[in-house]
């Protein structure tokens, strides 16, 4: 199929098509961050992760509508408040579904798959019930649409910049958290030794709470992103929980680095391999290489070599 | 937080108000029909079906929960609009119509089973009903075994046709054909880069494409074809392909939520759909309504009907539709196609003078409809409909502009030859 | 002595419920149309059958058994699809004698995996070894690595996608989304009419039995109580010289023949058979409703797959809007407060109750010991 | 290799063996020899390896290099079922019984017959197998017990419960890893009795704390500090040794 071009058409596409694989890498890892604290660090099998993700990008589509119609003004930078609006509405849906459901079940990690099934199903139809059954377009303020040419032949689109600078800047913040900071210690510690961590004082309830809330949070900045490049509807959290759960568990559940590492072997597999066959046959075959993978290496590519 | 922007909070309210007052005249007339020439029910009804002096049922088979709420929705709307409509006109016969609406929340099984309970515990004398290919092939058996009537307002991918079922959507050579002429005539386009999501109807659609462009279009050819699963939101990769190929029109049956997705990515990838032709035959307002009309201006989409459509019978429809639905709702394609259904039921009830279901399968072919929003439709002899095709344009508010439109209606042909 | 009969007092009680239920009150009280519809229900129970064995038992939650469901469905829809299509019923096509998708799509003769279906000992045969064979490899390269729980469940539904995936990408060969439609006839005899429904339920009603009692000889052998053992304890199973990874792989080799048995029913009983019963969404239905009836008990599993879904049509049919949300919580109560759901329900606060209106002095019988024991997990 | 020694004259011939997690050796070039019928015990302060040692030959954790032969059978090859099956018996420190099966079942499940999938499906509950049940239950102070499920018993219960789930496998070497812990005092002078008859005519591997029980049992006393062997042989040899002194006295 490269027969009719020439050597620059041929470089401005292996750039662009790199380019492709960065900004789902981005998708991926922003899915991935929030439930591989969730999942890696708590043990919890949030299958409602996707729905927090579609309550931010709810939020932001209200946000957008609402800054619209009272402050115009404010249009081109309305994004910033809907990701921070995003973060605090799933992080407080996090908190409280924690509150209500998820504490009860710690030492039953299979039940809580089960329970956040239903919980996800509740938050459909509640989102079905709010915004109707119709999907929403969120209208992004003129700057961030279009692209940067980059050379004659490279364009590079501006929100798939803003994405991957977005990833970036969470992931750092993530890390911050969960390394640097004594709140992160306090979680690590609950996470290695919970009865060990109360007895030397940590409110191990508040740092669950808390932990979970951040991953919803974080559900909901990259609900709140996917705006840019994706759909709304009530339904459509349920596509990402497979790709994201396999790109946790691909990286190894309880290392953060893993799931950056895996995010980033899987998109570009399935961008590389998009290009050269159909987009049905791409993903197949990824998903059918993670599987077979994680057969032969079940702990994911980064495991904590534990003494059991 | 403005109301406008919760058409979802509204409707439902706004629905049950309409629907109580279409049920006063209703009430008022029991027992006595207010026609004069009102035949008895024993002449009209032989079958057992849900006729009465007064009444005929009818029944409503749409998804209003699970992934196929989003598109269905509409049809449920229509079909409801158009069933007050005739009521308010005098009913069927002189009989009101009353329906019962059943939900088949998106999954198979659940059409078949209540397409059986509505055909054999509620003996509807109609069905409105499925968009889906798959929701129609898993009724069709049903409809067949107890000999019931369906009419079906998706555009779709033909290879079927059946006693049973009115097709008030285009066939795919319908929808097809002519747009690929107009682009090579008007655009003069060449080649051809060809997109689906991966199921039956867009790889049916472009593989009669495929055999237009390349068999009836002189020197044009197909650089490209693509098919991405359902509900896919990647697109850069194929992006990145069509600006490798530089094909002349993007063909794109791209459906749900994907939509979206492809379209703010095309644009985000710096095309601009002013300078490189799109053709689609998949969005219609509906869709643009979750794309954004920012995102898709400039595309062509091939279509039979567009909410802008200037004619008499579509001034007074979309009014009435808003009306009805509030003022936020859009209209697309399918959407005038399922309000097709029960006008063209009652015209073919009132022609052949009876509600029996053979009889109305007889009487169908030849049946016209000159209140059609689209204009002037006719039913062919294989339960199609003869209708235009059109040609709009997509602007920034959401609505399409008409750049073209077929001269005569357009025959049906579900099983095209030279196309399988 | 313990366990020294097939079915306990209160199993044969419920053994008997069941059979005068599904026996005699519902072929006497419903219509064909009804009748038909808790059939459909009833292929559920199959696939909860199996789940009891390998999750509630064996402790392994697989979340891809609509790939055995789908497996069996669609060998026994590839059957039917082959009859209907004869060169007869197929002139109008291009190329008659094969299916109708495939003629759409090009195809010029039968896959050579379509082949075997013309015959229909080979197609039951293959209802029951293509899905078994299938979970032999998925459990052999999982246990055998010791890939577990939640794990496991991942992987499973991953692989429920994909095949998903497959399906609906090469519609060629498996007709695609709309799936295996219009079937027929199953040895020239019409499945389409009511005769045939009504009859097809029985013979669905004997083998859910057959089904109900293969799964409780399991349960009653030493393999049975390996499994118990195993859930809780791994390692001393390990330690007791048993092969933990074969044991596993049999459980969930049996629960993918049950499951793929319901949905060879489902076929014949619904007329079609498509993508959308492989799919991540019904394999954790198929989960929920096993968990509503009690994920410990073969009758729960029974009763949770039939209930939650007469509840869906009856709730759906006046309710759609509520239908969600009457499940989701349906669906959090039964994980939070009952575990063991409608038969930890049965065994904890009913079963009591009759044994103490009986005065009955006997032991505590074996599903109310389960119900007292620790969650699976 | 193994100068001077022939693998076969020993029951359980350890050398060289070496686990290291994350470059941590908890067990670092480990050799030593179990004879037939001897007693065993194994001290040493809390992190030296010991259980490490015992799940590293009954293959719960993979050796990073070194060899463990059994009757002259290569360990460290071998599945863990396969080693209980070449005659290895391990208990472990807190105990491990299936708490939702009975005592009888619990006993039955370790009963070294039917141990394959099909051989489980039709294994038969005959008289064989419910005399020893019986017999093994009345060793371990529980025959009145045997229809009571074992979440039921009592911490020392479930503790003999193990004890006995070994007897029944009936294994050439059995390793138990702090048979008396958390036991009460009445508890453990039964245990003590207990374990005094079932030593008999086998080999064992014993990890103690418990000084006066490791001076009534024990041929032979290894040391373990850091993964290594600090002192081996009589208890009365190691309680003289200054190396030990120094370990046990210098915290």
């Amino acid at each position: 199929m490269f027969g009719d071009y020439s050597i620059s058409d041929l470089g401005a596409i292996l750039a662009m098509q790199g380019f492709a694989g960065l900004i789902l890498f981005s998708v991926y890892v922003l899915m991935a961050l929030g439930l591989a604290i969730i999942f890696g660090q708590m043990g919890v099998i949030n299958m409602a992760h996707g729905e927090f993700m579609i309550l931010g990008a709810y939020v932001t589509w209200m946000t957008s509508n609402a800054v619209q119609h009272t402050a115009p003004w404010l249009f081109p930078g309305y994004f910033f408040i809907a990701m921070i609006l995003a973060f605090i509405a799933s992080g407080a849906l996090g908190m409280l579904v924690e509150w209500a459901l998820i504490r009860h079940l710690y030492k039953r990690p299979l039940d809580t798959l089960l329970a956040t099934w239903g919980l996800s199903l509740i938050l459909q139809q509640a989102y079905r019930s709010i915004f109707g059954a119709r999907e929403v377009g969120v209208e992004l303020p003129e700057w961030m649409m279009g692209s940067w040419q980059a050379t004659d032949s490279i364009q590079i689109p501006i929100n798939g910049m803003f994405v991957m600078g977005l990833t970036i800047l969470i992931t750092i913040v993530v890390f911050y958290i969960l390394f640097w900071s004594s709140w992160g210690k306090q979680v690590r510690a609950v996470v290695q030794n919970r009865v060990m961590a109360g007895a030397v004082g940590i409110n191990t309830e508040k740092v669950d709470r808390y932990t979970f809330g951040l991953g919803c949070g974080i559900a909901g900045i990259a609900g709140s992103a996917f705006t840019m490049i994706g759909s709304t509807g009530p339904t459509a959290g349920q596509l990402y929980i497979v790709d994201t759960f396999l790109v946790v568990v691909f990286g190894g559940a309880a290392s953060l680095f893993g799931t950056i590492a895996s995010a980033f072997s899987i998109s570009q597999t399935q961008s590389t391999l998009e290009f050269f066959l159909s987009g049905s046959m791409a993903k197949v075959i990824t998903l059918l290489t993670i599987v077979a993978i994680l057969m032969v290496r079940p702990q994911g590519l980064f495991a904590l070599k534990v003494r059991k | 937080m403005s109301d406008e922007t919760k058409p979802g909070l509204k409707s439902p309210l706004r629905r049950k108000l309409l629907m109580g007052m279409a049920a006063l005249p209703a009430v008022s007339m029991l027992g006595r029909p207010a026609f004069a020439d009102v035949p008895a029910t024993s002449a009209v009804n032989t079958t057992g079906l849900a006729v009465t002096d007064s009444e005929v049922t009818v029944g409503i088979l749409h998804s209003v929960t699970g992934t196929m709420a989003i598109s269905e929705t509409g049809s449920v709307e229509a079909e409801k609009l158009a069933i007050e409509q005739i009521n308010a006109a005098g009913g069927v016969l002189g009989r009101k119509i009353k329906f019962i609406q059943e939900d088949g929340a998106s999954d198979w099984p659940t059409f078949a089973e209540k397409a059986k309970k509505l055909l054999v515990n509620d003996k509807c004398a109609a069905v409105m009903g499925c968009w889906t290919s798959a929701s129609r092939k898993a009724v069709l058996p049903v409809f067949e075994q107890y000999n019931g009537m369906l009419y079906y307002p998706t555009f779709y991918e033909g290879l079927e046709q059946s006693k049973n079922v009115i097709y008030t959507g285009q066939e795919a050579t319908q929808q097809i054909i002519a747009g690929l002429d107009w682009v090579n005539k008007t655009k003069g386009a060449k080649s051809f880069y060809l997109l689906g999501s991966d199921y039956i109807w867009p790889r049916t659609s472009n593989k009669i494409a495929r055999k237009h462009i390349e068999n009836h279009l002189q020197g044009c050819k197909v650089v490209g074809e693509e098919y991405f699963p359902l509900g896919s939101t990647q697109f850069n990769s194929v992006i990145n392909k069509i600006k490798l190929t530089k094909p002349d029109v993007i063909y794109a049956i791209i459906v749900g939520g994907s939509n979206v997705a492809f379209y703010k990515q095309l644009k985000a990838a710096g095309i601009d759909l002013s300078k490189q032709a799109l053709l689609t035959i998949s969005v219609t307002e509906d869709e643009i309504d979750g794309i954004g009309g920012e995102n898709i201006a400039g595309a062509y989409a091939c279509m039979k009907y567009f909410q802008s459509l200037d004619n008499p019978n579509n001034k007074a429809f979309v009014p009435a539709f808003k009306k009805m639905w509030g003022e936020k709702t859009v209209i697309g394609d399918v959407t005038q196609a399922a309000y097709l259904g029960p006008w063209l039921w009652k015209l073919t009830v009132e022609k052949a003078q009876s509600f029996d279901i053979d009889k109305i399968a007889a009487a169908s072919p030849g049946v016209e409809f000159k209140g059609a929003p689209e204009g002037y439709v006719r039913i062919h002899e294989n339960h199609h409909l003869w209708s235009k095709t059109r040609v709009g344009r997509a602007k920034a508010d959401g609505q399409y502009e008409l750049i073209y439109e077929t001269a005569d209606l357009v025959e049906p042909d579900p099983f095209p030859k030279g196309y399988q | 002595m313990i366990n020294s009969r097939f079915f306990n007092r209160s199993e044969l009680l419920g053994f008997l419920a069941l059979a005068v239920l599904l026996l005699v009150i519902l072929p006497l009280s419903l219509d064909i149309f009804r009748l038909n519809l808790v059939a459909k229900y009833l292929t559920y129970a199959f696939v909860g059958i199996g789940l009891v064995l390998c999750w509630g038992y064996g402790g392994i939650l697989s979340l891809g058994q609509g790939v055995f469901f789908g497996l069996g469905g669609y060998c026994m829809a590839m059957y039917l699809k082959l009859e209907a299509s004869s060169v007869a019923n197929t002139k109008i096509q291009s190329t008659p004698g094969i299916p109708d998708f495939m003629d759409w799509n090009q195809l010029t003769s039968l896959p050579f995996f379509w082949k075997p279906f013309h015959s229909f000992p080979i197609t039951l045969l293959a209802i029951l070894l293509v899905p078994a064979f299938f979970a032999l490899i998925i459990g052999a390269a999982m246990f055998k690595r010791r890939v577990g729980g939640v794990y496991f469940a991942i992987i499973t539904q991953a692989i429920a996608a994909i095949l998903t995936i497959l399906i609906v990408g090469q519609q060629g060969y498996t007709g695609g989304i709309n799936g295996i439609t219009d079937l027929r006839t199953l040895h020239g005899w019409d499945i389409r009419t009511d005769h045939a429904k009504f009859i097809l339920y029985f013979v669905e009603v004997v083998l859910l039995f057959g089904c109900i009692v293969a799964a409780q000889f399991i349960r009653l052998t030493k393999l049975g109580r390996i499994l118990v053992a195993m859930r809780e304890q791994e390692d001393r199973v390990r330690f007791s010289g048993y092969s933990v990874a074969n044991f596993k792989i049999f459980a969930f080799c049996a629960a993918a023949v049950f499951a793929a048995i319901g949905g060879a029913m489902f076929t014949l009983e619904v007329g079609f058979m498509s993508p959308s019963f492989v799919g991540i969404v019904p394999s954790i239905e198929m989960v929920i409703y096993t968990a509503v009836g009690g994920r410990m008990s073969i009758f729960g599993a029974v009763w949770g797959a039939l209930l939650v879904n007469f509840a869906k049509t009856s709730l759906s049919e006046s309710f759609p809007q509520l239908w969600l949300f009457g499940l989701g919580a349906l669906f959090i109560a039964v994980v939070l407060a009952f575990p063991n759901g409608l038969s930890g329900i049965w065994a904890d606060h009913v079963q009591p109750r009759i044994d103490r209106l009986l005065a009955s002095r006997k032991s505590k019988s074996a599903a109310g010991m389960i119900a007292d024991g620790a969650p699976a997990e | 290799m193994l100068v001077g020694h022939q693998p076969k004259d020993f029951l359980l011939a350890v050398s060289g063996l070496t686990v290291s997690f994350d470059g941590f050796k908890a067990v670092n070039d480990l050799s030593f020899y179990v004879e037939e019928n001897e007693i065993r015990v194994i001290i040493g302060p809390n992190g030296a390896g010991k259980t490490t040692v015992l799940d590293l030959i009954c293959g719960k954790t993979r050796a990073t290099s070194g060899s463990i032969q059994f009757r002259g059978q290569e360990l460290t090859k071998l599945r863990e079922n396969e080693i209980v099956q070449a005659g290895v018996g391990r208990k472990f420190q807190t105990p491990s019984v299936f708490e939702d099966l009975t005592v009888f079942e619990n006993l039955e499940i370790s009963f070294p017959r039917g141990r394959t999938v099909f051989g489980s499906l039709t294994f038969q509950r005959d008289d064989t197998v419910k005399q020893r049940v019986e017999e093994v239950a009345e060793m371990i102070f529980l025959k009145d017990r045997l229809n009571t499920y074992a979440d039921q018993l009592s911490h020392g219960q479930k503790q003999w419960l193990e004890i006995g789930m070994l007897l029944i496998q009936d294994p050439d070497l059995l390793m138990l890893d702090e048979p008396v812990a958390g036991m009460s005092v009445s508890e453990r002078a039964k245990t003590a009795e207990l374990l005094n008859r079932i030593i008999k005519d086998r080999s064992v591997l014993v990890i103690e704390h418990d000084m006066k029980f490791v001076e009534d049992i024990a041929h032979k006393v290894t040391v373990l500090h850091q993964g290594q062997i600090l002192s081996e042989g009589t208890m009365e040899h190691v309680k003289n040794d200054p190396k030990v002194i120094e370990v046990y006295l210098g915290h």
